[in-house]
């Protein structure tokens, strides 16, 4: 592998750019491998780097139906941040984010990551408590989040309209200078050219059809559109598709697979320094290194693994984003595409052992999961290598929805009075 | 006029001049103008600078999708946007504009010292490098790739314009004016089907527009076009011009913007700016036409260079001569057509250079009878000019051997690499596209949708079948509709048919990886960037247009997929489609958020429901909290009060005396029938069967899994009807789930349901002298302790009018909630603050309430529970019927963590030292362990109590009920805060005072 | 060729506010509906959308098994409901004071319709009703003539519609 | 924005008139005290979230207030049919083959 870096790509330029190799092989399966990853996104790519790497398991192939990095991992609008309020989410965030930290070097490929802090705006009574909490919380788990004022929160965002008058006045804010963003592409092009490097095996536009079962009920292999590739473990990684691969393996999952929409607008000069969310009016909005405003949208009301999404949806989240902003009224839209989210009763993941020997599952990210991409695939990997919980994972399990031990971001954040 | 303009020649009103000015020099042009075509009749081609080289750039095209020519365009204070296309954007009087990513000016720009450095910037580049030192990312290589991003500046200020919405149900939707478009919408029409028509130009014609020699139905073809019109005007189709269509959604669901006002020298008052229109068509007939793609070679970019269309466009439709000396490099017929009405409007046209070995005759001769040199199997090789283009190198090539190159001198130099048919509407709408080998184009093949794709889109050429085309499609769409259709046939004279090539990028005789032959013209992605994209491993096209932005300016690739595609392809060895082709997403073209947001804008960007007595609070100075949609009195501050002394005083008064609250928001509703308590049973936690008639109870609700989800008070005013009442965010979901219950599970039970949340207006009155203010108001029922005690309900006249009469306690105080029809909310309001004034009664809002529940330890639903918490969690177990059989969660409260032991329990909290807890505080039970702690709950809610001299608080504590009395910790920034475990019921622990 | 032209309409649309009128909820199950209404004296039609007017009083059938009533006589209407109630089982709730009414007519009453509703008012027939939405506000949308309709809005959601409405018709009044 | 036939209404209406209600035919159990944790789970939590024709709930909340039952192709979005509540789940090979 080429080590990248100035110097290689000066001396790269100087003889025409024609000595750059590829960064990973178009590779074909062979009969066995002692994992099988499906789902060539940042999470599966990367927890085939780090079998390679920290489990010295380097007989690992990562299929696709597509192209690597083409699901959720390329469509997603790239914010990293772990100040969530439970301690089992905010130690898995925060674990990606320490791996965030590093990545680029780690992996020998700029995945640009941004350190442009992510602030959450509050817009009621009950907002401010909601964050208050999540603050507190975030300090006791040592995951840096505080609480600002509107005045505050102004000066760090100018774009930001704190009138009084406001339909949803802004209350106050709570920022996480850790977080930010990242180039969604580098993550999975750098895992896969890190993971290939390593001799892992990355198979692309090889739809899997079924997870073959032995008799014993433990994993033997996948069924793919290559033919049947031969592993006694494989781990499931395939974001809005999961439901379909794990029912192939007689593993029901409690996931519903909802389309969620994101767009960008006409590129401009920097005017937007941060990441911006606000759960109220339902908007959130950062400005990539491209000068494009990248506004992430809700989902559709209704399953589908269509990638459409519909017009009132993204009318709703622009007229939120000009109510908070009000002079990007005259940006215009450049495009807005669908991603499918799959999400679990308590909108958390379910990351690790299933009821099947052998089989490994890594889904229901909902909205979250490019952030925790290193995390989640470095615990997984552990989980895979060793066949038990890695202590950050070990709460993300899919018992929890029999016993009721759910992890429920999202019921924590109900609003009622 | 205009140095290039040319009398007599375009659709322009030459009486008509228009001045605007372009970085701030001023210029005349013409009503009827593009900034494009006033800039071009005035000699200036260089209107911008590329992304990343900064290169000069002009005119590319004459429509929306050229990526050079963007600027920035205002009509003063708060109306500036960027990245308008000079193409698209009309003249009209007072425009300013200004060239965009320059510094200090467009014809000498620092920024241009990327170009120097071509060869670093490859495709990538940034993936590469900038790695170390590690902490240089944060602070100098980030900041630095940040601050060079973006084309033009945003907006500043608040945008005083005004957008509209509009529905529109039709029969036949048809998208793009031009011959196909016309053609079946007036055969479609013809059939008695509802028909609109929509063209984002300011006019119908398409490329009729540029074809005025071509004849038919022997009358010229602008002459035809007028007559057209005025037919589809007759029959009643819709004619919609300068309205995009942005997105081709579910079951024909077509998203339109109309720009309404850009084009006026003077708004009227109250015109929106754009309006977009929602239209559900049952067919959609898609007649976008074609764009023709540049070709790809070493200066295909310098300002000059431009599409053969475009130039007759310019000419034809503006009257502008976009040159004096032409040369022409194509694969395509079509750019002879622009060469000859170039050199037939007095310029001269010194060459045509055509990739392909041989021509059609007729067009040779056509060539030669105007003295133009035709120079087929030729390629370019290179351009010169800095500012504008000065001469264009062309060699011929025989057996793959580019031969030696000679230059041709030339002031304008247009390219033609063949036309694409513009299908991105049907791509939204996952139709496939299919190859066709014989053009090297993608062809529309199976559709998802109700549509024809008529003309040009499905890869027809020459007016003649286009014509026809148009006619099937619209004959088609009105069988599909059950109509009878007639056909008709056009006679073309003068018809311009043609063919061409699809290339790469051309052979040179140059190193190709020194050739800055450009792809994508504004992103700057160079045919070289794809190959080592391809070369990197990067198969699919998706990674190469990822790896190297190629397609991913503001065209959208309009300009550069196919062309990249057609490289990329060559690169892998493959055939174009076996790479595939990137999807179009909406929009069509980029479209102004005013447009999405409409009328959700200010005050209009949500509901704001205000109650009847909302105007009595704000008259009395109340400031307001938003509550869900509603806005509720937060508290009512007196002269020199802050929030704080105005809830304490609220809080003192009302406890000494008798406080008045609005609770109109709450939910209510009416649950009628021989089943109803039945119904109650089952959604409810609590038993209803014995409660009787006139007696209330309060009631709690789980959801499924056993978590509260809602709860309020529930009144019994005969055997069959119950007056539920809900919190005020939920009344909605809560009578969605009621309803659900009993539609779909058990529709066998006589109930119904009916919301009354806004039948009734809702005063709640709380005080020991609670009694002696409603006394003098109420007829009907005695108010005594004994006739009417707590927990009880009653129909009776209050203050003259027809009530609900409840008489129970949200304060712990003697209490009574009063409902009214609606209309007489504020009536009543105002008759029992009249008649409370000898008791001093005081109006308190929302927070006073807040503190007053939180003294008698009664939780509220989202802010003591969140969604984890189950009835036994919030110490609500008596609450529950434990005799039921069932109930909506029952179950779930047996699963085992839900019965473990150490779950999270509501407690009370009294700090030791009397501070007050902030409200989200965290709980731990051992003070000095180190980060990350053990956290065992949090503070739900957390007062200064009045009536308690002290601040109280409520958590939820891990065996919260098991450590009355212990001790706990609340680590703040600042110290660590003790504080005693107690009960929630922290004043007035017996209830006396309720029983008053 | 661009034009610079367009036309003021001073009158595009009115709006007015209707007076209160005695308004019921009723429902019933579908196969009681016959007796029912000859127990009321209603004319109570079957299928969704459709109305019926007898001696003043309006029915509009809004569901399988719901009826709104603007009852000309509140008080014979609640009497006989009362007395049926035993032998026919049903609903029958007062919901005057939950809507508030609007007429909107005029030569561009139902382009200003449009703006809001989603559905296709304009196949809407002369004489029928449906609840719908205007905005995000839920209404019952009565047709009364081609360019005549009244909506009801639940009270607080009125305001909203009328601000709404009020944009229009300065959008209207310019003439593009 | 989808287009739905509401089956009480025989009307087909835009989507903003409707509120999706999740996976239909799943059945309240008749006792849920006599389920096992897992059969429970089963019911409050586990989806069939399929790839193709998707039985499902939706409410004509803005209009008729009916839930009723709809099988929609997940990949098109396309709805095959809709029909009341409380009708047995169609036989998609029957209704197919009588097309």
């Amino acid at each position: 592998m080429t080590h990248f870096s100035a110097m290689s790509l000066l001396r790269n330029a100087l003889t025409g750019h024609k000595n750059w190799r590829e960064q990973w092989p178009d590779s074909q399966p062979k009969a066995e491998y002692d994992v099988v990853i499906v789902g060539a996104g940042g999470h599966g790519l990367g927890a085939a780097y780090y079998l390679a790497k920290e489990h010295g398991i380097t007989n690992v192939a990562v299929i696709d139906k597509g192209w690597l990095g083409g699901g959720n991992t390329g469509r997603n609008t790239t914010i990293i941040r772990s100040n969530y309020l439970y301690d089992e989410s905010a130690r898995l965030y925060d674990h990606a984010l320490d791996l965030w930290e590093n990545l680029s070097q780690e992996l020998n490929y700029n995945v640009m990551y941004s350190k442009r802090g992510v602030m959450m705006l509050a817009h009621n009574v009950h907002d401010v408590q909601s964050f208050q909490r999540h603050v507190h919380s975030n300090r006791l788990n040592g995951v840096d989040n505080r609480w600002l004022t509107k005045e505050e929160a102004k000066a760090f965002c100018p774009p930001l309209n704190i009138s009084p008058d406001a339909r949803y006045p802004v209350m106050g804010a709570a920022l996480q200078m850790r977080a930010g963003t990242a180039r969604h592409d580098a993550v999975a092009w750098g895992y896969a050219r890190a993971a290939a490097a390593r001799g892992v095996d990355i198979i692309q536009n090889c739809p899997v059809i079924a997870i073959r079962r032995g008799p014993d009920g433990s994993v033997q292999g996948v069924d793919t559109a290559k033919g049947f590739i031969k592993a006694k473990k494989v781990a499931v990684s395939a974001a809005g598709n999961t439901s379909v691969v794990m029912d192939s393996a007689g593993v029901r999952m409690p996931l519903e697979s909802f389309p969620l929409q994101a767009l960008v607008s006409e590129p401009v000069k920097p005017i937007f320094p941060c990441v911006v969310m606000s759960n109220t009016v339902h908007a959130y909005i950062s400005q990539s290194d491209k000068g494009e405003l990248v506004i992430g949208s809700g989902t559709d009301q209704y399953t589908s693994y269509s990638q459409r999404g519909g017009l009132p949806l993204i009318e709703h989240t622009v007229a939120a984003i000009c109510e908070v902003f009000p002079i990007f009224n005259r940006m215009r839209m450049l495009r807005k595409w669908g991603g499918i989210v799959d999400v679990t009763p308590d909108r958390s993941a379910i990351l690790g052992k299933t009821p099947v020997e052998g089989l490994y599952v890594n889904c229901g990210w909902g909205t979250g999961g490019f952030k925790a991409t290193p995390g989640a695939a470095h615990t997984l990997a552990w989980t895979v290598a060793k066949d038990e919980p890695h202590p950050i994972n070990a709460p993300f399990t899919l018992e929890r929805f029999t016993t009721g031990r759910l992890i429920d971001e999202a019921a924590a954040a109900a609003v009622a009075h | 006029m205009s140095r290039y303009r040319i009398p007599g020649m375009g659709r322009v009103d030459p009486a008509a001049t228009v001045s605007f000015t372009f970085d701030g020099r001023t210029y005349q042009g013409l009503r009827g103008d593009t900034v494009a075509s006033a800039l071009l009749a005035n000699g200036v081609h260089l209107m911008g600078r590329s992304f990343k080289y900064h290169r000069p750039r002009g005119v590319v095209t004459a429509g929306s999708e050229e990526p050079n020519a963007l600027i920035g365009t205002s009509r003063g204070k708060g109306r500036f946007e960027p990245n308008t296309r000079a193409t698209v954007q009309e003249l009209r009087a007072g425009l300013t504009t200004e060239s965009q990513n320059k510094w200090p000016r467009l014809s000498f720009d620092i920024g241009a010292v990327n170009d120097r450095a071509y060869m670093l910037f490859s495709a990538g580049f940034y993936y590469k490098t900038f790695m170390w030192p590690r902490s240089f990312w944060d602070k100098v290589y980030e900041p630095f790739i940040r601050a060079a991003a973006g084309l033009g500046k945003s907006p500043t200020e608040v945008d005083p314009d005004s957008y509209a919405h509009r529905n529109l149900h039709t029969d036949v939707l048809v998208v793009g004016g031009g011959p196909a478009g016309i053609s079946a919408a007036l055969t479609a029409a013809k059939s008695g089907a509802r028909v609109v028509l929509v063209d984002e130009n300011p006019e119908m014609g398409g490329s009729l527009l540029s074809d005025p020699s071509v004849r038919i139905d022997g009358r010229g073809s602008w002459a035809w076009l007028a007559e057209q019109l005025s037919q589809l005007r007759a029959v009643g189709v819709r004619l919609m011009t300068r309205t995009t269509a942005i997105g081709y959604y579910h079951q024909n669901f077509v998203g339109l913007v109309e720009r309404v006002t850009d084009h006026l020298d003077q708004p009227p008052h109250g015109a929106p700016r754009e309006r977009m229109w929602h239209v559900r068509a049952e067919q959609v007939v898609l007649a976008q036409g074609a764009l023709e793609k540049p070709l790809v070679f070493d200066g295909n970019d310098r300002p000059g260079v431009m599409l053969a269309g475009a130039a007759q466009t310019y000419l034809n439709r503006y009257g502008v001569k976009v040159g004096d000396n032409a040369a022409v490099v194509t694969s395509h017929d079509s750019a002879y057509y622009a060469a000859f009405d170039l050199v037939d409007a007095g310029a001269r046209v010194a060459a045509i250079a055509d990739t392909r070995d041989s021509v059609r005759p007729d067009l040779l001769d056509a060539a030669r009878k105007r003295g133009i040199q035709v120079l087929t199997g030729h390629t370019a090789t290179a351009t010169e000019g800095r500012l504008r283009v000065k001469s264009v190198r062309v060699n011929p090539v025989r057996n793959g051997q580019v031969g030696a190159g000679r230059k041709i001198a030339c002031d304008v130099l247009l390219i033609s690499g063949g036309w694409t048919p513009s299908l991105h509407l049907f791509s939204h709408t996952k139709g496939s596209l299919t190859w066709d080998a014989d053009s090297r184009t993608f062809l529309p093949n199976h559709k998802t949708e109700a549509c024809q794709i008529a003309g040009a889109g499905r890869g027809l050429w020459g007016y003649g079948p286009v014509l026809e085309d148009g006619v099937k499609a619209g004959m088609a769409a009105a069988q599909a509709l059950g109509r009878s259709a007639e056909g008709s046939d056009a006679r073309v004279e003068g018809d311009r048919p043609g063919t061409g090539s699809s290339q790469k990028e051309l052979p040179t005789d140059r190193s190709p990886g020194k050739a800055k032959a450009f792809v994508d013209y504004q992103n700057d992605v160079t045919a070289k960037d794809i190959r080592l994209a391809v070369r990197e491993g990067m198969r699919s096209i998706e990674h190469v247009k990822r790896y190297t932005t190629n397609g991913m300016a503001t065209d959208q690739g309009k300009m550069s997929n196919i062309n990249g595609l057609m490289i990329a392809a060559d690169a892998l060895g493959k055939e174009p489609p076996q790479v595939g082709l990137t999807t179009f997403r909406p929009p069509y073209t980029p479209t102004s958020f005013g447009a999405f947001a409409g009328y959700h804008k200010g005050a209009t960007f949500e509901i704001t429901r205000k109650t009847p007595i909302d105007p009595w609070a704000e008259a009395r100075g109340a400031v307001f909290e938003p509550v869900s949609l509603w806005r509720r009195a937060w508290y009512f501050p007196q002269a020199g009060e802050d929030m704080h002394a105005a809830v304490a005083r609220e809080c003192r008064m009302t406890r000494a005396s008798v406080g008045m609250f609005d609770a109109s928001t709450l939910g209510k509703i009416e649950v009628a029938g021989p089943d109803a308590v039945e119904f109650m049973n089952r959604m409810y936690t609590n038993p209803w069967t014995k409660l009787a008639p006139g007696r209330c109870r309060y009631g709690l609700l789980l959801g499924e899994d056993g978590f509260i989800r809602d709860d309020g008070v529930i009144g019994r005013m005969s055997q069959d009807l119950f007056h539920v009442t809900t919190t005020t965010g939920g009344a909605a979901r809560v009578m969605n789930m009621m309803e659900d219950y009993l539609q779909t599970e058990w529709p066998d039970l006589d109930v119904w349901l009916t919301s009354t949340t806004e039948q009734w207006a809702t005063v709640a009155l709380n005080g020991p002298n609670a009694r002696k203010v409603l006394e003098k108001l109420v007829e009907g029922q005695d108010l005594s302790d004994e006739a009417f005690p707590h927990m009880s309900v009653a129909e009776c006249t209050v203050a003259g009018l027809p009530a609900r009469l409840f008489r129970i306690s949200f304060t712990g105080e003697l209490g009574f909630e009063v409902n009214v029809p609606a209309r007489h909310g504020l009536q009543l309001w105002k008759a029992i603050h009249d008649a409370g004034q000898q008791y001093d009664i005081c109006p308190y809002g929302t927070e006073t309430m807040h503190v007053l529940r939180a003294e008698k330890g009664y939780i509220i639903v989202g802010q003591d529970t969140d969604g984890t918490v189950t009835p036994q969690d919030a110490g609500l177990d008596w609450a529950i019927g434990k005799a039921k059989k069932d109930f909506v969660g029952k179950r779930s409260l047996s699963r085992p963590d839900i019965v473990a032991p150490n779950r999270k329990q509501l407690v009370g909290l009294l700090t030791e030292d009397g501070t007050k807890l902030e409200e989200g505080a965290q709980i731990v039970l051992d003070p000095n362990q180190s980060l990350p702690m053990t956290m065992a709950g949090h503070v739900t809610s957390s007062y200064d109590s009045v009536a308690l001299g002290r601040p109280i608080a409520m958590a939820v504590v891990t065996g919260g009920h098991g450590m009355m009395g212990k001790t706990v910790h609340i680590p703040m920034p600042n110290g660590t805060i003790r504080a005693t475990v107690t009960s929630t019921n922290f004043y007035d622990p017996t209830g006396e005072r309720l029983k008053a | 060729m661009t034009t610079q032209r367009h036309e003021f309409d001073p009158t595009p649309f009115l709006v007015e506010e209707l007076p209160w009128a005695p308004r019921f909820s009723l429902r019933v199950r579908p196969e009681h509906r016959a007796a029912l209404a000859g127990a009321l004296s209603l004319e109570l039609p079957s299928k969704v959308g459709q109305r019926s007017t007898a001696a003043g009083t309006e029915v509009l059938c809004l569901g399988p098994d719901e009826w709104t009533i603007l009852a000309q006589d509140a008080d014979a209407l609640t009497t006989a409901s009362s007395a049926a109630y035993a032998q026919i089982p049903h609903s029958l709730v007062e919901i005057s004071d939950r809507e508030i009414t609007l007429r909107i007519s005029g030569a561009q009453a139902l382009t200003a319709l449009t703006t809001g509703c989603p559905r296709d008012v304009e196949a809407m027939p002369v004489g029928t009703g449906a609840r719908t939405l205007f905005d995000t506000a839920t209404i019952v949308l009565w047709r009364d003539d081609r360019q005549s309709f009244r909506i009801d809005v639940w009270r607080s959601f009125l305001p909203h519609v009328h601000a709404i409405l009020d944009q229009v018709l300065v959008e209207l009044k310019s003439g593009l | 924005m989808l287009l739905i036939h509401c089956p009480y209404c025989d009307e087909t209406l835009p989507e903003s008139e409707f509120a999706y209600a999740g996976e239909a035919h799943i059945n309240r159990p008749a006792d849920p005290s006599a389920l096992s944790d897992e059969e429970w789970r089963d019911y409050l939590f586990i989806r069939t979230n399929a790839r193709g024709p998707h039985y499902e709930r939706w409410r004509h909340i803005h209009g008729c207030g009916r839930f009723f039952n709809a099988v929609r192709d997940t990949v098109s979005d396309r709805f095959l049919m809709t029909y009341e509540a409380g009708e047995a789940r169609p036989d998609l090979t029957v209704k197919e083959a009588a097309e």
